[in-house]
């Protein structure tokens, strides 16, 4: 049984989450065609789960590291929303001063420790990150986020070798949506490998879950990074889950073909947020007038962003030069 | 098909198309090949047409380029692509330490037919992880010869060259130019390692690749409406350089202006100054320079970038400046674009 | 029973090419310290077994790529003795003109495709030579030689998840000589991995073998190839062997302290040759006659490879920049 | 320990230690730093002193880059190590998408303090892979800062400013200095970034870096018997460069010569030609050069070196040329060293 079960606070953190990505990505993609944010945008509607059970989980001297699809984890880390918006918008409060966009964020105050670009690039950090804990006696942990396309690149597969070797308190998270752009897994991986078995076999402990299925997501989240914090060891957990809309951009873009109807009408009914709503609902822990409270309050804090970054200012020109070097 | 009117990107899908009919041991691969976007529209039909030898990859750029590279020592003739040239630097290794050395560490007994293509570009929040342009890396490592074409019918031609090509060879494309239209002229072709004068003119010269070509072309127009008569040379080859038309070029006009899509530090334009200032230094009449990209990373923000990138009227003061002293501000006011000065301007069919 | 009980060439095969490993290294770790063979120089004295046993199960057509130590696969591949001498020499006549010296070798003629000195280098590009036969329909195999220090660069996973997932012909052959220069396995890898365990997960077919015990060799070898030829797709071998000098160089160096006589000792016990020659003695399918008769003619070439290497001239300083561009 | 008589590499050493005595922030990692021969002695002592802090590595450059960034993010001040330049190709993802641009682009609420030190070197069979000098491409990189040191002194205190550095620092050691003797001075020393004026002159500019400073000092010496006044610069740091001690000098001799141990094509000899014509065009009285390495991949044998690198008799010869025109070729011929091309001469106490 489940220890979210008890576990009030963390059900609303869980709950906030969700509506917080689902929502303010939604109010992305409906203003992204304004032409006001003008920077690739990777959203993560449909991926919600794995983001908002580790919402709860986190203290805020534990770290972490992201992908181009950064949104939702930054938020689930406590990043500010309207610097997040602001930075998509490329305004001066934007979390990186519209330096980096959306595929670069960061939040030190929260211990999100960047997000980049570049396939791969950040999982050695994050290790390294883990290393510095390790060797400075941090209480902390490091969380890495990783796609299934970006556990092909060689730099994953050395990294987890460090990080098993060292022992590191490193939490490999993988959302496995099926894709890399518009790539299916089997254009690119041997038929029938299960990405979590081969990382077990690399020296990392790892296991699997559905990753629209919130609370199984909560469950071994919670196991795994005790482990972790009691000092055994990295971990690696596999998250099933899919992409709604299109790789980057805010459209969907089924009729481009590369994907089914029907996978992805079978992935939409195991959509993370009613799935949890309800298993709040059977267990009778909130009613659906909580829910609506709720997301009125996120409605509430969305609108604030998108205010917030519309109302921002640019950039100074002049401050182009700054921060070459330190 | 002779005489068609085609965009650049168009015009690389038929030099690929042709190249892979006529020679079947050309291979094209990349994140994206048989995708529905297809690479910007370069790779169209390529896998319906050549099933067996087009292929999608797992993301690992290293590896892939060594593939590539073995392929090639057995006989094949690989066409790599990235989407990002970003995304390459994961290969140095394989590029510099095998591709570009195989042929002379192995005193001439194997090469290296490899193709790679890498996209460049500027601008609408690529940001400093997308949009780099780093062929100064490329072009000072001996062994490899690089390309940036300007317009559809030279892409054509200097791919198709690229693929026969005996050597590794970087193809780079500007994403501001997949857009641009041109007639494809069928027969022969200046080679790789010529540059082109596209214009004549006595009082200056102009050196400009890919991109900066077209905003050269508008600068030099405008300038010739202030009696100021540019020679304007396309280098299209960064590497190996045709020193013979810039030198012979600048002997006459005494004065050299470098444009450069790249950082300024260490810039194929800083080396092509160099060289000029050794090889020509008699014949300059006034300091030569230079036009590249601040030594910043591109920031991604619509407001940072607004004075970021420099364009046609820049290049035309700039030249102003060198031949005539005072530059009065309203001069090359209609080289302004209009719009967005993150996309392409209106005179310019591009996509992002 | 294994089938080379009943191959008497390639039992003939196996013997020369294990002499001839062994007395052409031993005569450059002799030589070496008169200061003409000017290129940092990787032996393969007490490795003998794995090139030895692979030498006739490989028929020209094959093709094969190696490391910086490398002399041992150009032989068993059947690259030019004198070449390669001279190569080492820095001469015209050397396998890459002096240009590659001891690390880079090639002999196209007999399909060695080309040995290089970055760690991991050559790996991918043997996995593309096996891509390039499978396009071409073509009836070799690819063979990439590698240790277990070159398995920790990334460039390994990426390649071998491509061969995987193409089903390419393509043997690695893992020499695991339990050092990476003086770094043992455990400053490397995590505690208790099997390396063959780990590329079976990453989805490669994979063994493991004694690689001091030649017969064994040549019976594993066989049965993989065999399945290689067939279609079956990628093999990986992992053979425990044992570097008996020092990492780069024609010394001991077991004074240095970072292994131990014992260890040095339990291995040399092992070594391969005496161990072949006592098998083949116990079937009773050569005599110590045949040995020295066998051996007499490689000690012939070994002086002849040296007299080659020391009477042919340099290159000519002129051709320095012959070869940049074809 | 002031005023002590150390080698290069002891420097190197000595600075490591004091670093990390002083600042437990330090770590030090990378192949063999725990080894027997502790990467030319560099590392000595340091894994018996601070085990915590020191590591050897698995086979794994780009990771281990990643690592270090990630460490330096967090707190530390990583000191990763490389025995030479050309495995640290594996790596230019790290370096340039991550390191180089982590403070810009995100806005300079983080930084990256990491030193990357880089083994170059040039003969004695090292070949193709063994002995690339690719500063140039460093330095092509905003972002990153470029150390190239001459001697015990200047190595000492750089590698220290370089570890308190909060920006990733790229320290190239020439091994052939690593034997090179010299007084250690305590107490201040000019900082990265600055270039030291090591002899005045008159007649000619000569900017040098790394093992060429060691050849030029031996040059400027027969030139001056030969009543040639060179003003010899050593660079020290390649990047951020030191514009103001180059053009103050310039515009005095009014002559430049760079020397440079990468390939001449895209050098940062050629950078540093580019920017005094630009800037200093109406000083020179002729035309500016330098002396590279050929565009030419390093060949291993020792027939084929022989003529390979150029040392002090070529820089004299080429610099009497620039002033005098005609060289008598017995002019110089005392620089020639005795022995063998591919090590370091007798007048030099180097290891290869
Ligand atoms: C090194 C590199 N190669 C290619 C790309 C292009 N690219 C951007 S996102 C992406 C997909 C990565 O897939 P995955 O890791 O599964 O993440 P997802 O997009 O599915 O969340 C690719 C290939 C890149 N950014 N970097
Ligand atoms: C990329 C790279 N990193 C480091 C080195 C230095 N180096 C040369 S050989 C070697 C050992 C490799 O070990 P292994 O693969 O086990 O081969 P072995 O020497 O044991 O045969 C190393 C680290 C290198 N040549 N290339
Ligand atoms: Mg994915
Ligand atoms: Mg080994």
């Amino acid at each position: 049984m489940t220890q979210l079960l008890n576990n009030e606070a963390h059900q609303l953190k869980v709950l906030k989450t969700l509506y917080l990505i689902r929502d303010l990505e939604e109010e992305i993609a409906k203003r992204y065609p304004e032409g006001k944010m003008r920077c690739p945008t990777h959203l993560s509607i449909g991926q919600e789960g794995v983001p908002s059970a580790l919402a709860p989980l986190l203290f805020s001297y534990d770290l972490a590291v992201s992908t181009h699809r950064a949104h939702a984890h930054y938020l689930a880390k406590g990043g500010c929303p309207k610097a997040m918006i602001a930075e998509i918008y490329g305004k001066a409060t934007g979390c990186s001063g519209g330096r980096g966009g959306s595929m670069h964020l960061i939040d030190e105050s929260v211990g999100f420790k960047g997000s980049t670009a570049i396939v791969g690039n950040t999982i050695p950090i994050g290790v390294g990150l883990a290393l510095s804990q390790q060797i400075k006696s941090e209480q902390g942990i490091s969380v890495v986020f990783v796609g299934d396309g970006a556990l092909e690149e060689g730099v994953f597969y050395e990294s987890a070798n460090f990080a098993a070797l060292k022992k590191l308190p490193v939490l490999f998270v993988c959302e496995n949506n099926l894709y890399s752009v518009y790539s299916p897994l089997k254009n690119r991986q041997p038929e029938g490998r299960k990405l979590y078995k081969m990382v077990e076999a690399i020296g990392i402990k790892s296991t699997h879950a559905d990753g629209n299925n919130v609370v199984e997501c909560y469950e071994i989240l919670q196991e795994k990074i005790n482990l972790i914090r009691a000092g055994s060891g990295p971990q690696f957990i596999e998250f099933d889950t899919y992409r709604w809309r299109e790789h980057c951009g805010p459209n969907y873009d089924n009729d481009l073909g590369y994907r089914t109807a029907q996978e992805f009408d079978n992935w939409k009914v195991r959509e993370p947020i009613a799935r949890y709503e309800n298993w709040l609902l059977e267990n009778t822990l909130f009613t659906q007038n909580h829910f609506s409270q709720i997301r009125g309050q996120v409605t509430g804090l969305v609108q604030e962003s998108f205010e917030f970054a519309e109302s921002s200012p640019f950039p100074d020109v002049s401050t182009v030069n700054d921060y070459i070097y330190r | 098909m002779s005489c068609k009117e085609l965009t650049m990107a168009q015009a690389v899908n038929v030099a690929l198309t042709e190249s892979m009919e006529m020679d079947e041991s050309v291979i094209c691969y990349g994140l994206g090949v048989d995708d529905p976007l297809r690479i910007f529209g370069t790779t169209a039909n390529l896998s319906e047409n050549f099933p067996q030898r087009v292929f999608d990859m797992p993301t690992c750029e290293n590896a892939m380029t060594g593939v590539g590279i073995g392929a090639a020592l057995n006989g094949l003739k690989p066409v790599m692509v990235h989407q990002r040239l970003d995304f390459f630097l994961l290969a140095m290794d394989q590029l510099v330490n095998a591709a570009a050395k195989w042929h002379y560490m192995f005193n001439g007994q194997s090469n290296v037919p490899i193709v790679i293509r890498l996209m460049i570009g500027r601008g609408w929040g690529q940001g400093p992880t997308h949009s780099q342009n780093l062929h100064a890396w490329f072009a000072h490592i001996p062994g490899l010869k690089v390309v940036m074409p300007t317009n559809p019918n030279d892409a054509y031609h200097m791919l198709k060259q690229a693929i026969q090509d005996p050597n590794p060879v970087i193809f780079i494309e500007h994403r501001w130019l997949h857009g641009q239209v041109g007639l494809i002229e069928k027969g022969s072709h200046s080679s790789i390692g010529k540059a082109k004068l596209l214009k004549k003119g006595d009082d200056i010269t102009i050196i400009a690749m890919s991109y900066l070509t077209v905003e050269a072309i508008r600068a030099s127009e405008a300038l010739s409406k202030n009696s100021v008569n540019v020679e304007l040379i396309d280098l299209m080859t960064v590497k190996p350089i045709d020193w013979e038309t810039i030198y012979e070029s600048v002997e006459k006009t005494g004065r050299l202006l470098v444009l450069d899509t790249g950082a300024e530090t260490g810039s194929v334009a800083g080396e092509i100054v160099a060289k000029v200032s050794e090889k020509c230094f008699a014949h300059l009449k006034a300091a030569p320079s230079r036009l590249a990209m601040p030594d910043i990373p591109e920031p991604t923000s619509y407001g940072l970038t607004k004075q970021f990138y420099f364009g046609a009227k820049e290049i035309a003061e700039k030249v102003h400046g060198m031949l005539l002293e005072n530059v009065d501000s309203s001069l090359y006011r209609e080289l302004d674009t209009e719009g967005h000065h993150d996309i392409p301007g209106s005179h310019f069919k591009g996509p992002f």
